[in-house]
């Protein structure tokens, strides 16, 4: 199913009228049952069809299925799109969209001072005013006064569009959520062809209910025009941003890790990839995924716990196959001795952690990215890995074929960092051939001449992969320090201190084989330089960019390799007087760094569960260029 | 998979060229001679073996096989063996495990790679103690047993390895003496053939920290009146002059030990051997010496499908598959 | 320890202030409601009185009591629970948990706790389903539950509470329904009755990812002919007539259901029911409709020394323990 | 069982023909079943009532038994005794007495030129030297030409000491380790007494083995004597070392903890201590010293693993008991998860790492320092706990005090390192008057008025300890954020913030309730200081009092409190040019000085399994004072 967009869209007659704007963030709230992340999602389509660059971050209530009109029962859907290069979901949002009390309750926190509230007035009874905390109907106070309030019987016009198709009441309020979207279509000059389609195909097997959402949708289309004419609604106008040419889809960090994943077993050569996990938010819904993918060689295993779940990637990748493993902080925290299991045996590896906030259970469903430390330090012994974070939903994809590529190679686990965040944004992906990246073979022995289970390359420092089932190169391995070459046990001194210095070494090595590091925005050398990691990429470089419009002296350096640092670090840190390091954590990176470097690193901490707004990291630049 | 042997395998070419570090005497060694003559006597390719062990004495044991092999970590054996299989199907694979690393910290992925069927043949040696960190109480040592970490004697109660594997939904399920080679190949020979997960309990002596705890039935001098050797349709008959049996207690759901002339005992009223009926099984399990003999064999064999084989079902990798279209198969876009 | 009870509690005294956040129609409130109404029954004093729980939607039970409450980590609350009566004995302590809690992460802490006999009640909230994290399979699914992690359907064979509490060693095991207060209130307080570690599996309904997958014999119209609820002692009968029963099969080590009247079945055929017969509990917990009636209440009660009373044995702490004689209670010598 | 060591010995006859020696190493190494560690511990308990300072180290052999003669079925014991204060247990042994081939072959590697090697003749057997993997006899060749080489047919001369009391063959053969003994305690000048009297006692039950015994044991003696008055052998002389008046006992690393443990629960006015553990080496030691304390009110739980040891630990302070957990650097992997819930419920907590030599199984019976990343960092979220170490095995006791005092005070898990060198190794103790030590009690709430479960103390940011059985205290906790104050769960942003910034600052508000850093020897300034921590103490301390004996500007900073560093640390390596931070690990705290302190501190790092020598030391000073 695709669509080409046109590279401009030509204004038609009412649209010239138009208020135009760079970039706007919606927010979508309702109650779960109100179909927001499905409301959302269609809108995000329409927009990018425009031809508009966006993200979008779906807000889901903690709760499975919260009472109805509560406020921990509201699941909302945010959007930032523009004309612009968009990299957040927004620091403040300009229009929301409350489909009942506690919607709006929990969404005027970021709502922008003179932003637009558009609020179903039919929801506001005074028991779902009740439900949500509220003791008077704030659409008849001075509690919104700071907004712009758009009050309409949303519930009462999609009765009456529906009515004559025979739903019954419940279905018929079902349909409010169409209004809705026709309305915003409407406010942002979107077609509404796909959608229809979209709602013929869903409604497939029972055509009165695509009808009526059908005529919601173009009741709620039909209101803005009317309301426009006669002067008592505003339609805006957002430009097509300039993306290069070529086919798109959206892809969350869940996908592109997914996508990233499968296409690195193929880079690498293998058949088969085997994904031992065990479900926990947010990191479940790449297991969902590759569970679908067998017919690509993957095979899902939800095993019992975490540990049987790393344990079975171990020996998947001892079988020769691919072996991943995923999981949140608390389920990588069970992960760990088996990881130096995978240190000791030299064995390929991937363990994905998708960070959520805590300590110890913590807020799961809200973002985070503290378990750095974890990763780089958290196992006993002398225990190096690799660690790779993602910058962005896109990134995911790369980052996922960068851990596999490494991991075969090495022989060594690589842990790869994403976060709550990344895993549910959505960015639109210009798709790449995925049949022309590059390919890594991974190369498995064979040949018994001269075999030696432990004998190092001498360049990537990798022991052979010789893997069961082959004749001739029967070993044994085990978590016991072994003797370099043979393999086998070895209590004595100095090979114990040569191993340990070799799985060091090993890692460290890996700094010849990775890009240099680079700004990610400014120039090489300045006052300030912010250096981040993980999801914050987005709005340190806005922040960055901002600043730099304003004339100050500040760049972005953004980090994808966490172990081992880029070879160049060192240096392209010393071009900066000071450095910033914004952190979704208690300062963790900037540990690092620090201690690496000697460099006087400062860090910006914010642990709230929230990613950093643009705003957050714009006063600590000019708090540091003081 | 091509696999040659070359010339038929004995049971010294199964062993490796690492010297053998258990105490003099242990149990261990007769098992790992038992299971090189199995190897040799099946003829099994040695690179298509696999031994995956955890961690205790009786877990050093694939070092000393000429096949491949993996010591992992403490009870984890189950997960490493099962991703393996998922990688590798056509291995033939053994987990090698003690009563405290598959039943202390292993406990649970014991319950779940019998409960999911996958083709192991997973054998436990249960010496009823810790042996490699000397000597402390392990999960089916007695009410009593003094140790280390029990001065007072232990007064937590054994788990029963069969009444575990049986409660988790094992298919397999046997019992051997560690020094009774003859019935042990046997026992792992019938293990290798089932499909499936097959659990073999095995009584091991550990003369250093837990001597002769199974004297009551494995003293080769009392052996016919403590052992009964069941065998899948024979009555379950024992005793030196082949006169004891076990039958069903009249009206209850319980068996009792009888001898044949004895209070109008005849031949007929012995119990046959049922390996397909789990009751069954799970009684044999519980009865101990003096009063019964100590029930050895395959208690329970009732094979379903494989867990290898319920996920070939699944479906395979297609050849012709296109990433590039897949990846399509959404909602796209084109920017001109 | 002196308790006062200042007046009688009732069912909502043992409600916290907390909001209850379940999904509407989730089975959970009325085990919520049924175990409030058991500890006003009971008169227990709420501040002797703590919840432990792992993490499931079943495991936020604690919040909404409005006694001590712990609710802990993933599949851990047995371990929490011993050491909470190591310090505290006198303390009555539920555990509260999931299939998936229980019986996925946390079996072997389950198997342990069962084994050691700590004297704790512990309820199992068993809706075949992993609600929290949004519906995935569990170790009680069935074969074939399509799910997240199964789209094509499970394939891992199911668990079995009963079998595996009984594998374990356990001394009370019993069953019931989240919706039947009544009889569920039985059986919560015999699991309070019996000291030593009570498992009671609850069949809870989860509306929302398994809905309705007890329907075989929770449906009300069909209880009668579906649900046999045991009492020992008393024949194991049920019925819209009564006139339905278990009778052991003749010969054999297995039992079947019968109808007396037909086939000359009388009421003397009829089973009685043994709580203290291990055997006849494990088979009354495979029975399943439609050949059987799913078989509920208290399956099996054999009490022994709860693990407290075998650790009390073992003597106290001496008031009079001079540490300056015990750490001088070795060689020592006097520098002048 | 008290003996009163005079002040000085007055030398007798022969003694005053001696060499005197200020310290002096001695090993006795044979196979595992020779009784080494009994002969060994005799030869301490010897010297320790001669008034000698000493240290001692139990070598076991991997194996459980080891077939008779291997190499890796050799046991030893050093013993490292002097005139002087003795720290380490000996860089290079003086004297080694050798059972047998095996042990004179895996000793060898540690002997000084020029020393002593004792070997029993008799058991250079053909088959003995072939299982030692010796082609010819290397008493016979010039293998030991840089040795003074003794070789004595122990064997036959034991044999025929025996005779006569009716000893089977193998019961003789047992007691050539009384006949070594006898020598060694004629050639350090000590009395037979003790020794006699302790055979006696040990073999009450069999009057003829006493016997036999003792008279193997006087036939060694006598020996020396003979010999040396034909001038064949030297004796020695050591003075006795100038230690404090008082009642002394020797004490392993294992032994202090245990005593601390039990004091500190005296202190903090506790009844009980539940230890939940698991056996792993070198940790379960303890578990079984204190499996038999029930009188003190100590309740050992050996769990199914670890994971339920720690919870076990939770619960029982949740119950308001002490609760402690140990076990070794992969169980401790396996507890983080667990650490994580203690630290967000903060609840008192005392976790002992007796570390080993890693990654994953590693070298179980080798000693090593590479867990304290994983002490420090090795978690999900940002979930600090306190960390301490032991420097020596005196020490210990005073570490576990604290960890206890810590932990109830601050209510919050406290780490606790210790290793495989300090468990094992003995020094002899001025006992203290345990009764007299300070009392820190606990406080548990009882008042139910205003009480908040998550109000925190403004002191010590801790919370009350609010133990289930309090009538008026009925809530509940939980591993999900909470609500400052009330401990409801929360989701919201800046409660969660706030509550990361409390969890971190009771931590290092630590700081300002432990003493200030100070030099563990030389100035306060100077060009270098050394850095330490754990049972590095010894070599560092050692090496660096030879370093300023030769006049080298040089300081040793041992550090106890890891993590919060002790709030003037950074002012005390300030006055030094250059920092030098030894450790048995890959570089672990000098990365934490480094990225705390920015100081330019480097590492000397050793894995070999064994400790620094001291001359490993040296020559660093060395060459960093170059
Ligand atoms: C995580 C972890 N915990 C603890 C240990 C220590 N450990 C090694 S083997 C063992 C028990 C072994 O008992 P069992 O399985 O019965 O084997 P046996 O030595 O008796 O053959 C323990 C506790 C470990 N290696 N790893
Ligand atoms: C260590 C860890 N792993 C995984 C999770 C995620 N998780 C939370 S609850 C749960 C399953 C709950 O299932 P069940 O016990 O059946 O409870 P239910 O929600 O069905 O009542 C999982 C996998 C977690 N919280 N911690
Ligand atoms: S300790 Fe026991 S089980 Fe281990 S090797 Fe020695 S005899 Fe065998
Ligand atoms: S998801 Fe299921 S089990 Fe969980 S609260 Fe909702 S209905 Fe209940
Ligand atoms: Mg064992
Ligand atoms: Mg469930």
């Amino acid at each position: 199913m695709s669509t080409t967009v046109p590279k401009t869209t030509d204004p038609s007659g009412s649209q010239q009228a138009r208020e135009i704007r760079e970039s706007v963030v919606v927010r979508f709230a309702g109650d779960s049952g109100d179909g927001m992340q499905m409301t959302g999602s269609q809108f995000t389509i329409e927009t990018a069809l425009a031809g508009l660059d966006l993200t979008t971050f779906p807000d889901y209530p903690a709760e499975i299925r919260a009472p109805v009109g509560t406020t921990f029962g509201v699941s909302a859907f945010q959007i930032h799109f523009g004309s612009v290069d968009v990299k957040t979901a927004g620091d403040e949002v300009d229009v929301l969209i409350a489909m009942n009390p506690a919607a709006l309750k929990v969404s005027l926190a970021n709502l922008s001072l003179g932003g637009t509230i558009v609020a179903d007035t039919g929801s506001f009874s005074e028991r779902n005013l009740l439900k949500a905390g509220y003791d008077a109907n704030p659409l008849e106070d001075d509690t919104l006064a700071p907004y712009q309030v758009i009050p309409l019987d949303i519930t009462r016009l999609t009765m009456s569009a529906v009515e004559g198709f025979g739903l019954s009441k419940k279905e018929a309020l079902r349909c409010r959520n169409m209004w809705a979207l026709g309305l915003m279509l409407w406010m942002y000059d979107r077609d509404l062809t796909a959608t229809t389609a979209w709602l013929t195909k869903k409604f497939a097997s029972r055509e009165t209910l695509a009808q009526s959402n059908n005529a919601a949708l173009i009741a709620g289309h039909a209101y803005g025009e009317t309301a426009e004419l006669s002067g008592n609604l505003v339609g805006y106008r957002v430009k097509d941003a300039d993306l290069p040419p070529g086919q798109y889809r959206t892809i969350t960090g869940t996908e592109a890790i997914v996508w990233g994943l499968v296409s690195g077993l193929r880079s690498a050569g293998l058949e088969r990839l085997v994904f031992g996990s065990y479900p926990i938010t947010p990191a479940s819904p790449v297991l969902h995924a590759l569970a679908k993918m067998r017919e690509l060689g993957v095979y899902t295993f939800q095993a019992e716990d975490e540990i049987a779940a790393i344990c079975s990637a171990i020996g998947a990748s001892y079988g020769g196959a691919l072996g991943v493993t995923s999981s949140s902080g608390p389920g990588i925290a069970l992960k760990t001795e088996a990881i130096g299991l995978a240190v000791s045996v030299e064995l390929p590896l991937v363990i994905l952690n998708v960070q959520r906030a805590g300590p110890s259970t913590g807020l799961p469903t809200k973002t985070e990215q503290s378990d750095l430390f974890q990763a780089v330090y958290g196992r006993n012994g002398d225990t190096p890995v690799a660690v790779l974070a993602a910058a962005t939903s896109i990134d995911c994809f790369d980052v996922a074929r960068e851990a596999v590529r490494l991991a075969t190679k090495y022989m060594t686990p690589v842990i790869l960092l994403s976060d709550g965040y990344l895993a549910n944004a959505a960015e639109p992906w210009l798709i790449p051939d995925l049949d022309a990246l590059e390919d890594w073979p991974a190369r498995q022995r064979t040949d018994p001449e001269g075999f030696q289970p432990f004998e190092h390359d001498p360049e990537t420092l990798a022991r052979p992969w010789a893997v069961p089932g082959t004749p001739g190169l029967m070993h044994r391995i085990g978590g016991i320090e072994k003797e370099q070459g043979s393999g086998h046990i070895s209590y004595d001194s100095a090979n114990h201190q040569a191993m340990t210095d070799l799985r060091v070494a090993k890692i460290a090595n890996i700094a010849n084989d990775i890009p240099e590091q680079d700004v990610a925005l400014g120039d090489r050398t300045g006052t300030l330089a912010l250096v981040g990691w993980g999801s914050t990429f987005g709005p340190i470089n806005k922040a960055v960019e901002q600043a730099r419009e304003r004339g100050q002296s500040v760049s972005h350096i953004h980090l994808r390799y966490l172990n081992p640092f880029p070879a160049n670090l060192a240096s392209l840190l010393d071009g900066f007087e000071k450095i910033l390091v914004p952190e979704m954590n208690a300062g963790q990176l900037v540990t690092m760094l620090r201690s690496r470097y000697l460099v006087p690193a400062k860090g910006l901490n914010k642990v709230t569960g929230q990613p950093f707004k643009i705003s957050d990291v714009a006063s600590a630049i000019d708090a540091a260029l003081e | 998979m091509t696999t040659t042997i070359p010339q038929q395998l004995k049971p010294k070419d199964f062993a490796s060229d690492q010297e053998v570090r258990w105490c003099p005497g242990c149990g261990d060694y007769a098992i790992l001679k038992a299971i090189q003559k199995t190897l040799a006597e099946l003829e099994v390719a040695p690179e298509r073996t696999v031994f995956v062990s955890g961690i205790g004495c009786s877990s050093r044991f694939p070092y000393y096989m000429s096949t491949y092999g993996f010591h992992t970590i403490h009870g984890r054996a189950p997960g490493i063996a099962t991703g393996l299989k998922l990688a590798n199907p056509d291995l033939d694979v053994w987990v090698i495990t003690g009563d405290g690393d598959g039943l202390s910290i292993g406990g649970n992925h014991l319950l779940h790679v019998l409960r999911r069927n996958v083709d192991l043949q997973i054998v436990l040696f249960n010496n009823e103690i810790y042996g490699l960190t000397k000597g402390q109480v392990s999960p089916t040592s007695r009410i009593g047993t003094k140790s280390p970490t029990s001065p007072q004697g232990s007064i937590a109660h054994p788990l029963s390895p069969v009444a575990v594997a049986l409660g988790a939904g094992a298919r397999f399920v046997a019992r051997a003496i560690d020094i009774d080679q003859k019935h042990l190949i046997e026992v792992l020979t019938a293990a290798h053939a089932h499909r499936g997960a097959s659990f073999v309990e095995i009584f091991q002596n550990c003369p250093v920290y837990n001597d002769d705890v199974f004297h009551d039935f494995t003293d080769r001098a009392n052996a016919p009146d403590t052992q009964l050797h069941v065998e899948h349709g024979k009555p379950l008959r024992y005793g030196k002059d082949g006169n004891r049996g076990i039958r069903l207690k009249p009206g209850a759901l319980d068996v009792e030990a009888v001898v044949i002339g004895q209070n109008g005992i005849t031949e007929d009223d012995i119990l046959v051997h049922d390996q397909t009926n789990k009751t069954l099984a799970g009684l044999l399990g519980t009865l101990r010496p003096p009063e019964f003999p100590e029930v050895l064999g395959v208690l329970y064999n009732d094979p379903i499908d494989s867990y290898e084989m319920q996920v070939a079902a699944l479906g395979a990798a297609g050849n012709d598959v296109s990433l590039n279209d897949l990846i399509r198969k959404t909602r796209t876009w084109t920017v001109a």
